[in-house]
């Protein structure tokens, strides 16, 4: 980029005026690849700090094999296995291993179902990442939509109305949630299933697929079965509609404070008054610089997402990484939940990372 | 409370914190200073109503919790009444249990009232731990920085940026170790809420350490020679903690729905150690769809009104003390003009003479009264 | 409010282009409705500079504001704004315009210009699709168009290379040239009357000398009419023709700018007019009887307090930007009982200097020496017995204070802390007599800093800088956030104080005059270095530096006649600079 | 975009029978599962060499030609093959597949593992290719035949399974290793799976239909709802005693029940519990006392009824209903007719001097026995203190932790004076629920001994006379009852809920369900 640049400089000696310091137009300077790589190497530390966290936290909370087998088999049987699965090394000893397993790329096994902790990562986790992405699409529709009537409308009956919706949104726990949305879909007008990402059926369809990605969605129009994307759809409805809207009441609440900050600021009333209409002042003077700040807190709310996605994929029997998760914390497997939570902490970080890096875009101020 | 409110305004509204003297030169009583009394003074309109509505909201639970003993006609884990009848199971709301009975027997109305007492302990507990060691750990790393700052920070981010609940989860699991009884268990439950949100008290307070670090009066102590303890003690928490009352409410509501996901998810606090809503409705998520639904919606419904109530109060304080976010009557009667803010001296007593050596200059100065001289510039 | 907005009938006299009647405004506040304007009358002719002066909140900004109808919801207000159109065909009623009338007016009809440009600009949009913005809602939408009357109108404020600056973005830009843009974003909408709410109080006087320059150019080139607001008599002197004079919400005094300033008639405008500091003018203070009280020592004979050389301070860069050498080596001596005037505009290291003195920041390179202790690589341990020597008075009153300790708690903080006394009761009495010195009554003792207005904080806070009786002082820009008034009262205080106590003195400050009633020696500085050091008398009236120079030039007179001449001064300045 | 898509029509059999279960697999290798969930879809798809006729608790020849014969000393014991049998991939089942399955299961011994089962098994042989001798540490064994048919006991292909390691599902599926009554179709780890008939099977229970599939469910509210709304035709394992209450309403459905293995009891840690060996007042017949006290009291019919909902029956007896050799000991000796009785617990109480209330300090475990436990046991807790008698602290603990504190070891003695536990059968067996009890070195670890009770124990697994065995097997019951090392409370019942057009559904004492029986019509 910067020899490009400078290129670009040479090519055009039109008005090379030595006078004053010229602050360089492209932005996408070197130094913004430096600030690139700089953040993108923070991600490490978070990563290992999570990764260390979990490894001791779960270790202090049992071992599968008791867990799995401890009513069954006898004290001394229960003990000479556990010696000889290794647990009952070192933690230190272990953590080493662990780690350097984990720098070669091994994740592991799991100790539960002997899976390889990949196989789960991408089976699971693209459901996770499909239920996330319909949630995020229901959230933004509705926080972004709500939450600029409100801000727009602010202090009168309808933002009172949005604001209270919002805090419903969040106040509600997702399992309640579900559980209302269940019974008023599945059970009493019977549109929609209450459970699972397909039928059955769909699900032996996909057995034909010869790669299956693992997004239903992407699965059924692959199939090119109308029936079979009907029905992943269906299914898809609920969950994504109660993660959603779980988030939107955050995402509402966020457009409304940070559209009315930028509404009421400086820049704005400048515009105004210089004839600019309010309708145009809040679609494009104080939409745009409330968005960094928006887009920011939504990084974050992405990890929370993945939180949200335990308790809704439990309650929807969403197979995704939340459910597993779950599942595998109460079988004790430390070596699953170690690789979910990995791959969590990466998304997460990545997730930061990226947000980070477009809001750098997005504001220009922010020079590297 | 009210110096919060210059500093904030001071940016964007101009002549306010002369208004804030204006309004303490009315005298008012030690209680209207109290931050939520202040908020509710200064809140009209639907803002008013949103913040009433969630102060009687929180108040309502909190006399349920206080005086659960009371009001519950039965025990949280009372199965048998006096007689030694056994409760019916599943029972419809009746007279005897007017909201019906859960699949072990449970007194529905009275678990639900008892619920509010774990939630409120569970809320204390979690939020004075977190704020007591994330208080301490913002204030050192933000006043010391150097490496120690730069790790705790990067533990806090991490800790932070992890799925709250997963973490609460961990925890629960780790700690229940022991055996659970009644305090026990909702301690355990409040401990694994802790350590999540310690690191939010975390960033909050250090970020207001940092940003106040550099401010004149950190500085000034620092020109007259205060140790560091004095500065941290006396002029760094107090002031840093001024934001606390909003993140505190809302964290609250979050502990109260971290309590409910562990009691969802099985790892929560059991049922005959305290009554806790969460785990009603993990029990009551089969008897919703064989059509009895008196289990789930009283504790669900407890939930969401306990979560919105805290919420409202906290987002509400969160408007108020964001003079941006916040609206004000918009018309009324004129209680004082701009007289009372002039910040020309020449009125006050105290005023020193003052005498340059410019001959022209009117030493005296102490006249001037401002009413009469009211449309003095229309003759030109 | 309703009925006809746009009247046919002619309620504005002829050669004027506004006229504001009986306007009230109130506003809704926590503690209730305040009355912000109380029923002003002015008039703004056509084709001429209007300077508004008064001290802080005395309705200035809301007087403007309600000309384009800007003011929040919490206001109230009655009374009638008469505005004529540009080409004289329309008058409206601004007040009672409805939403769309409102718009169209806004930009076309009147500009505003606000004070802080920083915050002005939409950072996040490059300025020429801001400029694009006004033009737009006026009914220009060709792209084209748009475009060249923004490089247009850049060009002419002077912003130079203006065809690839249009696609820059605000904070790429000076402060000055921020202003020119926001200048430029009025001037493109070809408004008859531009609002300038303290279009320079937030630069230096060297780019407020450009910009006072291109309100000119609008009145002279654009034909427009410029209502200038501004606390600064020199402003007004340099550039208005007429002046209007608020207090209190009142219009005082209305006038050409000659009848203001050589016959003022209203008591408030002489008190004004007489507070402002001048170059030239000499601080005297007499004691109760009314003799003039004076130094008793030569401040040559005595030791040194301070002594730099070769002194250097730098910023150490974060994570991405490269360290900042913020002082660049200089050398300088304070004697005791001196007082040196450290000057320089916004920037130039004069804080840095004064913060390093007082060992709030650590030095990088050469030596500083104070009151004996050697400043390069100090130890808190070793300097901190002689914090008890060095006074500090802070910029901002205000923040310099814990606001959550009352006065006589923060005035009594370095009693304490240095062990003088071991309790605030038993300082109480000494914290009396100290508020005593600064003329602050008792009753004060025990409000809470926010209770006090700026002029009396300032005062407490340097009852707190004395409170040790230090033989240093340093005051970095002690009075600058006062109105000129509250700042004659402090600047004589401090005066008083230091001739009878007989401190050495640092005073920071960016004001020339200020600096030149007060200080024995000046030091000027520029980009981290002192650019010259002398005697105030022999600085100001002999400047050698063409540095000093021109900023003594940039200086606006607060004298009509005598600005009139000085101004040519500075234009030849420049001149001969560029040639 | 249909490019991707393999053509066999093999899984989408729209006349399939639909399974929901809520069952786990571990691991489709017979190696590396101990657990129901997996032997749930093991048992349907590997053969065995004997497995249990259908509503017999005997073992009858699988794929064995004959019912085995002991030799003289009753050390090995020799099994003929059915001739011609082959894998569904068409390699050859032969002796030399039965030895390699066993001995791969003790080579491999995976922590996850059945290896335990084959403890008494010393050694395989296959002197030809359809004759297998085992040899056996206990003369005349009566448990090997079961343990054949147990978890231990899949025979696998020694063409696809390594011999030292676990073999992976996708490999043992690609490889059609199966000769079962089914054979894998498509397998999606606790997902999905579908089965198809293997008509190659020649052993006891040949499938009645042509295909199955199975859903598995995490949750037991939407196994209730999958079934309701008919996105399933059979739920089998486990709902809720709620859902089956309301099932049992339900016109559309039909609720099929059976025995279950499943037992559930109460320990007594002999050290702790109130007079136990390690207390100060140490006092062996006020322990007694207590312990029958207890026993006195408990009302097993109202938790069946109240809290189970006839999902759980009770238990009079140290072995279960359905299992040779049940004595109803408890009815007779305790309560009154099955009924609690506070005057015989008085009594009890009051003749060995014990000091009334009793506190005790009741643990139990939720998270792994399910979440009725809590209503179980706050019901108990009402139970034991209705006459005054006790006062009970009700706690709980987490799971791998209530396994550490729970028994009695060389250098601890327990944490828990009471608590509960549950047992499920590896064979249904009586043996099964007599040894890992209270022979010495039992699971049970809770610091008691008898000898007698032990010796007779060892006796009767190698009683080859039915009725001698069964004299045995009372003797045994009638002492435990007394001494009260555990209380059974109650049994498991199976229960299956199926759409009305489902039938031949057989749940009985192998305590499985057999897919091969159901038809649709
Ligand atoms: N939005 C508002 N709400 C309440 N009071 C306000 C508002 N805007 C201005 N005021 C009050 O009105 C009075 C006049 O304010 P104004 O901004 O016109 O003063 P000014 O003369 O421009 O002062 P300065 O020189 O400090 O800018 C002040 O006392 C101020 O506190
Ligand atoms: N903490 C800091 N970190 C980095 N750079 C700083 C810091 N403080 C000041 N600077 C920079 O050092 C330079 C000198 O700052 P300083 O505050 O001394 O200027 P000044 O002359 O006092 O200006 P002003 O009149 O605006 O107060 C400026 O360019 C400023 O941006
Ligand atoms: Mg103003
Ligand atoms: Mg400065």
């Amino acid at each position: 980029m910067e020899a490009k640049a400078t290129a670009e400089a040479d090519a055009s000696p039109i008005k090379a005026k030595p006078s004053e310091t010229k602050p360089k137009k492209n932005r996408i300077s070197s130094g913004f690849f430096k600030f690139v790589v700089v953040r993108f190497l923070l991600i490490i530390p978070t990563i290992f700090i999570l990764v260390t966290i979990v490894f001791f936290v779960m270790r202090a909370t049992g071992d599968p094999i008791t867990a799995a087998l401890g009513g069954r088999l006898t004290p001394e049987e229960l003990q000479a296995r556990i010696h000889q699965a290794g647990y009952d090394r070192p933690l230190i000893v272990q953590y080493a291993e662990y780690l350097g397993d984990l720098l070669h790329g091994d994740l592991g096994t799991t100790l539960t179902d002997n899976q390889p902790v990949t196989t789960i990562l991408t089976r699971y986790g693209a459901a996770t990442f499909e239920l996330a992405l319909l949630a995020l699409i229901v959230a933004l529709i509705v926080g972004i939509g709500l939450g600029r009537i409100a801000a727009r409308r602010r202090d009168h009956a309808p933002d009172a109305a949005i604001r209270t919706f919002a805090i419903l949104c969040y106040a509600t726990p997702v399992f309640f949630l579900g559980l209302l949305l269940k019974l008023i879909f599945s059970i009493w007008l019977d549109w929609l299933p209450s459970s699972g990402r397909s039928s059955l059926a769909s699900e032996m369809q996909f057995g034909r697929l010869v790669s299956p990605t693992g997004f239903y969605i992407i699965d059924a129009l692959q199939l090119g079965e109308p029936a079979v994307l009907l029905d992943v759809l269906q299914h898809a409805i609920l969950p994504a509609l109660a993660l959603g809207l779980l988030t939107a009441g955050v995402f509402i609440r966020l457009v409304r404070t940070n559209v009315i900050s930028t509404y009421t600021s400086g820049y704005v009333e400048a515009a105004r008054s210089r004839g600019v209409s309010e309708k145009r002042l809040l679609s494009k003077h104080a939409w745009k610089p409330a968005l960094i700040p928006i887009i920011t807190v939504m990084g974050m709310q992405i990890a929370l997402m993945l939180a949200g996605a335990v308790l809704t994929e439990t309650t929807f029997e969403w197979k995704g990484l939340g459910f597993m998760l779950s599942t595998y914390l109460k079988a004790r497997d430390f070596v699953a939940v170690q690789g979910i939570v990995i791959l969590i902490a990466i998304i997460v970080s990545v997730v930061n990372f990226i947000v980070d890096v477009i809001s750098a875009l997005i504001d220009p101020r922010v020079r590297y | 409370m009210s110096a919060a409110n210059a500093a904030n305004s001071a940016p964007t509204v101009p002549g306010d914190d002369r208004l804030e003297e204006l309004r303490q030169s009315t005298k008012q009583g030690f209680f209207s200073k109290l931050p939520v009394i202040k908020q509710l003074r200064i809140a009209v309109g639907w803002q008013k109503g949103m913040l009433v509505t969630g102060l009687i909201l929180c108040g309502f639970f909190l006399l349920v919790a206080i005086f659960a003993p009371l009001i519950a006609p039965y025990g949280y884990s009372q199965i048998k009444d006096a007689n030694g009848q056994s409760f019916p199971t599943q029972a419809a709301p009746s007279a005897e249990h007017i909201w019906g009975t859960t699949v072990g027997g449970f007194d529905v109305f009275s678990r639900t009232v008892w619920g509010a007492r774990t939630a409120v302990i569970a809320i204390v507990v979690a939020v004075l731990c977190s704020i007591f060691i994330g208080v301490l750990l913002g204030l050192v790393s933000g006043y010391f920085g150097g490496w120690v700052d730069r790790v705790l920070v990067v533990i806090a981010d991490a800790v932070y940026s992890f799925p709250s609940l997963l973490l609460a989860i961990l925890m629960a699991i780790m700690i229940s170790h022991g055996q659970s009884g009644l305090w026990a268990g909702i301690f355990s439950s409040g401990l694994s809420i802790t350590v999540v949100y310690i690191p939010q008290y975390f960033r909050t307070i250090r970020a207001e350490v940092v940003r106040m670090k550099e401010s004149a009066f950190i500085e000034s102590a620092r020109v007259i020679g205060a140790s560091t303890w004095r500065i941290m003690t006396k002029h760094l928490l107090k002031n840093s903690t001024r934001t606390l009352p909003v993140i505190l409410t809302l964290n609250s509501s979050e502990a109260i729905l971290t309590l409910a996901g562990l009691g969802f998810l099985g790892f929560g606090i059991e049922p005959t150690a305290a009554a806790e809503w969460g785990y009603d409705l993990n029990r009551s998520v089969s008897d919703v769809t064989a059509g009895i639904w008196w289990t789930a919606i009283f504790p669900g419904v407890a939930i969401v009104l306990i979560v919105l109530g805290i919420t409202l109060v906290g987002e509400s304080l969160n408007d108020l003390s964001d003079p941006r976010l916040r609206t004000r009557k918009s018309a009324g009667e004129v209680i004082g003009s701009i007289e009372d803010t002039s910040v020309d001296p020449s009125t006050q007593k105290d005023a020193a003479e003052v005498v340059f050596t410019d001959p022209n200059a009117g030493a005296d100065a102490s006249e001037a009264p401002a009413a009469n001289t009211v449309n003095k510039g229309e003759e030109s | 409010m309703s009925g006809t907005q746009i009247l046919n009938k002619d309620v504005i006299a002829e050669g004027d282009l506004a006229a504001i009647k009986n306007l009230s405004v109130s506003f809704v506040t926590d503690a209730g409705p305040i009355k912000a304007v109380d029923k002003v009358n002015l008039t703004i002719p056509k084709k001429s500079i209007v300077g508004i002066v008064g001290e802080s909140g005395s309705g200035k900004s809301v007087t403007a504001k309600s000309i384009l109808k800007l003011l929040p919801e919490t206001a109230t207000t009655s009374g009638a704004i008469y505005l004529k159109s540009r080409d004289g065909s329309k008058q409206m009623d601004v007040l009672a315009l409805n939403s769309e009338q409102l718009r169209r007016m806004r930009g076309e009809e009147a500009a505003m210009v606000f004070q802080e440009p920083n915050s002005v600009l939409n950072p996040v949009y490059t300025i020429g699709w801001q400029i694009a913005e006004g033009l737009r809602a006026h009914g220009i939408t060709d792209k084209h168009e748009q475009r060249e009357k923004a490089v247009d109108i850049l060009k002419k404020v002077g912003i130079p290379d203006a065809e690839t600056r249009i696609d820059y973005y605000p904070h790429q830009f000076s402060g000055g040239q921020k202003q020119r843009i926001v200048i430029a974003m009025a001037l493109v909408l070809n408004a008859g009357l531009i609002l300038a709410d303290e279009p320079t109080t937030a630069l230096d006087v060297t780019v407020q000398a450009e910009i006072l320059d291109l309100l000119r150019m609008a009145r002279d080139e654009f034909d427009a009419s410029v209502l200038i607001i501004t606390h600064n008599m020199g402003v007004i002197a340099d550039v208005a023709d007429n002046v209007i004079v608020m207090y209190r919400g009142h219009v005082v005094e209305q006038g050409s700018v000659e009848q203001i300033f050589y016959s003022p008639k209203d008591p408030y405008t002489k008190r004004l007019l007489s507070a402002v500091p001048r170059i030239g003018q000499k601080l005297v203070v007499r004691d109760e009887q009314g003799q003039v009280i004076e130094r008793k020592t030569d401040y040559r004979n005595e030791p040194i307090a301070v002594k730099a050389r070769g002194l250097e301070i730098t910023y150490p860069g974060h994570l991405m930007q490269p360290a900042f050498k913020a002082v660049r080596g200089i050398d300088f001596d304070i004697h005791r009982s001196e007082v040196v005037g450290l000057v320089g505009e916004s920037g130039s290291g004069k804080s840095t200097t004064g913060r390093a003195i007082a060992g709030l920041q650590r030095i990088s390179g050469g030596s500083l020496n104070v009151l004996g202790v050697e400043m390069n690589g100090f130890k808190e341990r070793d300097f901190k017995p002689k914090r008890a020597d060095i006074g500090f008075v802070f910029q901002d009153p205000g923040s310099s204070f814990n606001p959550l300790m009352t006065i006589a708690q923060n005035v009594a903080e370095p009693l304490l802390v240095h062990k003088k006394y071991a309790s605030l009761a038993e300082a109480r009495k000494y914290v009396e007599e100290l508020l005593e010195m600064v003329q602050l009554p008792k009753a004060y003792m025990d409000r809470f800093p926010h209770e006090l207005s700026g002029g009396q904080r300032q005062r407490a806070s340097l009852a707190r800088a004395l409170a040790l009786k230090p033989p240093l002082l340093i005051a970095d820009e002690p009075t600058s956030a006062l109105d000129v008034s509250v700042q004659a009262k402090v600047l004589e205080l401090f005066k008083k104080l230091q001739v009878e106590i007989g401190f050495a003195c640092l005073f920071i400050t960016h004001d020339l005059a200020v600096v030149d009633m007060l200080a024995d020696r000046i030091m000027v500085m520029h980009k981290g270095e002192i650019v010259e050091h002398g005697d105030s008398d022999q600085i100001m009236r002999n400047p050698r530096d063409p540095y000093t120079r021109k900023l003594l030039a940039s200086l606006p007179i607060p004298d009509p006649r005598e600005q009139r001449k000085h101004r040519a001064q500075l234009h030849e300045l420049l001149a001969a600079e560029n040639a | 975009a249909c490019g991707g898509v393999k053509d066999d029509g093999a899984s989408s059999d729209s006349n399939a029978i639909t399974i929901g279960t809520t069952d786990k697999i571990v691991s489709l290798d017979p190696a590396g599962m101990y657990d129901n969930g997996s032997f749930a879809v093991i048992i349907n798809v590997f053969p065995f060499l004997f497995s249990q006729n259908y509503n017999s608790s005997e073992m009858s020849p699988d794929i064995a030609a004959d019912e085995g014969t002991w030799n003289a000393d009753g050390t090995e014991f020799t099994v003929k093959l059915k001739d011609g049998m082959k894998w569904a991939n068409g390699h050859t089942l032969d002796s030399k597949d039965v030895k390699f399955s066993f001995d791969r299961v003790k080579k491999i011994n995976d922590e996850n593992g059945p290896s335990s089962l084959l403890a008494n098994i010393t050694d395989i042989q296959a002197p030809d290719a359809t004759t297998v001798v085992f040899k056996d540490s206990v003369p005349f064994d009566v448990t090997l035949k079961h343990v054949l048919g147990s978890p231990a006991g899949p025979i696998v292909d020694d063409e696809v399974f390594s011999a030292d390691k676990l073999t992976d599902a996708d490999t043992i599926v690609k490889e059609k290793a199966f000769a079962g009554p089914y054979t894998l179709t498509s397998f999606k780890m606790n997902e999905a799976a579908s089965y198809a008939k293997y008509d190659g099977y020649k052993g006891l229970t040949p499938a009645k239909n042509n295909a199955v599939q199975v859903k598995y469910f995490a949750d037991a509210s939407n196994l209730k709802m999958a079934v309701e709304q008919g996105q399933v035709d059979v739920a089998y394992r486990t709902l809720t005693p709620t859902d089956i209450d309301s099932l049992k309403k339900n016109d559309k459905v039909k609720v099929v029940t059976g025995p279950g293995g499943e037992e559930r009891f109460l320990t007594f840690n002999f050290k702790i519990q109130p007079y136990g060996e390690a207390q100060k007042d140490a006092d062996a017949n006020k322990a007694k006392a207590v312990r029958q006290a207890v026993a006195n009291l408990l009302d097993r019919e109202a938790l069946a009824k109240d809290v189970y909902k006839g999902t759980y029956t009770p238990m009079y007896s140290y072995i279960p209903t359905g299992v040779t050799g049940q004595v109803e000991t408890f009815k007779t000796k305790y309560g009154e007719n099955g009924k609690p009785s506070l005057d015989k617990a008085k009594k009890v109480l009051a003749d060995a001097g014990v000091k009334t209330p009793i506190d005790l300090k009741l643990q139990y475990n939720a998270e792994h026995y399910g979440a009725s436990t809590a209503d179980e046991y706050s019901a108990i807790k009402a139970q034991l203190e209705q006459g005054g008698l006790f006062k009970v602290d009700l706690q709980q603990t987490e799971w791998t932790q209530y396994q550490k504190d729970r028994v009695v070891t060389e250098d601890s003695n327990g944490v828990y004076p009471v608590y509960q536990l549950g047992w499920y059968p590896d064979y249904s067996d009586p043996d099964n629920y007599l040894s890992p009890f209270f022979r010495d070195g039992n699971f049970v670890n809770n610091g008691y001994s008898n000898k007698a009770i032990n010796d007779l124990i060892v006796k009767q697994a190698g009683e080859q006379d039915k009725n001698k065995r069964l004299e045995l097997l009372k003797q045994i019951q009638e002492l435990e009852t007394e001494d009260l090392s555990t209380i059974p409370l109650l049994q498991g019942a199976q229960t299956a809920v199926t759409a009305k057009n489902i039938n031949g559904l057989t749940l009985d004492a192998s305590f499985r369900l057999r897919y091969a029986s159901i038809t649709k019509s």
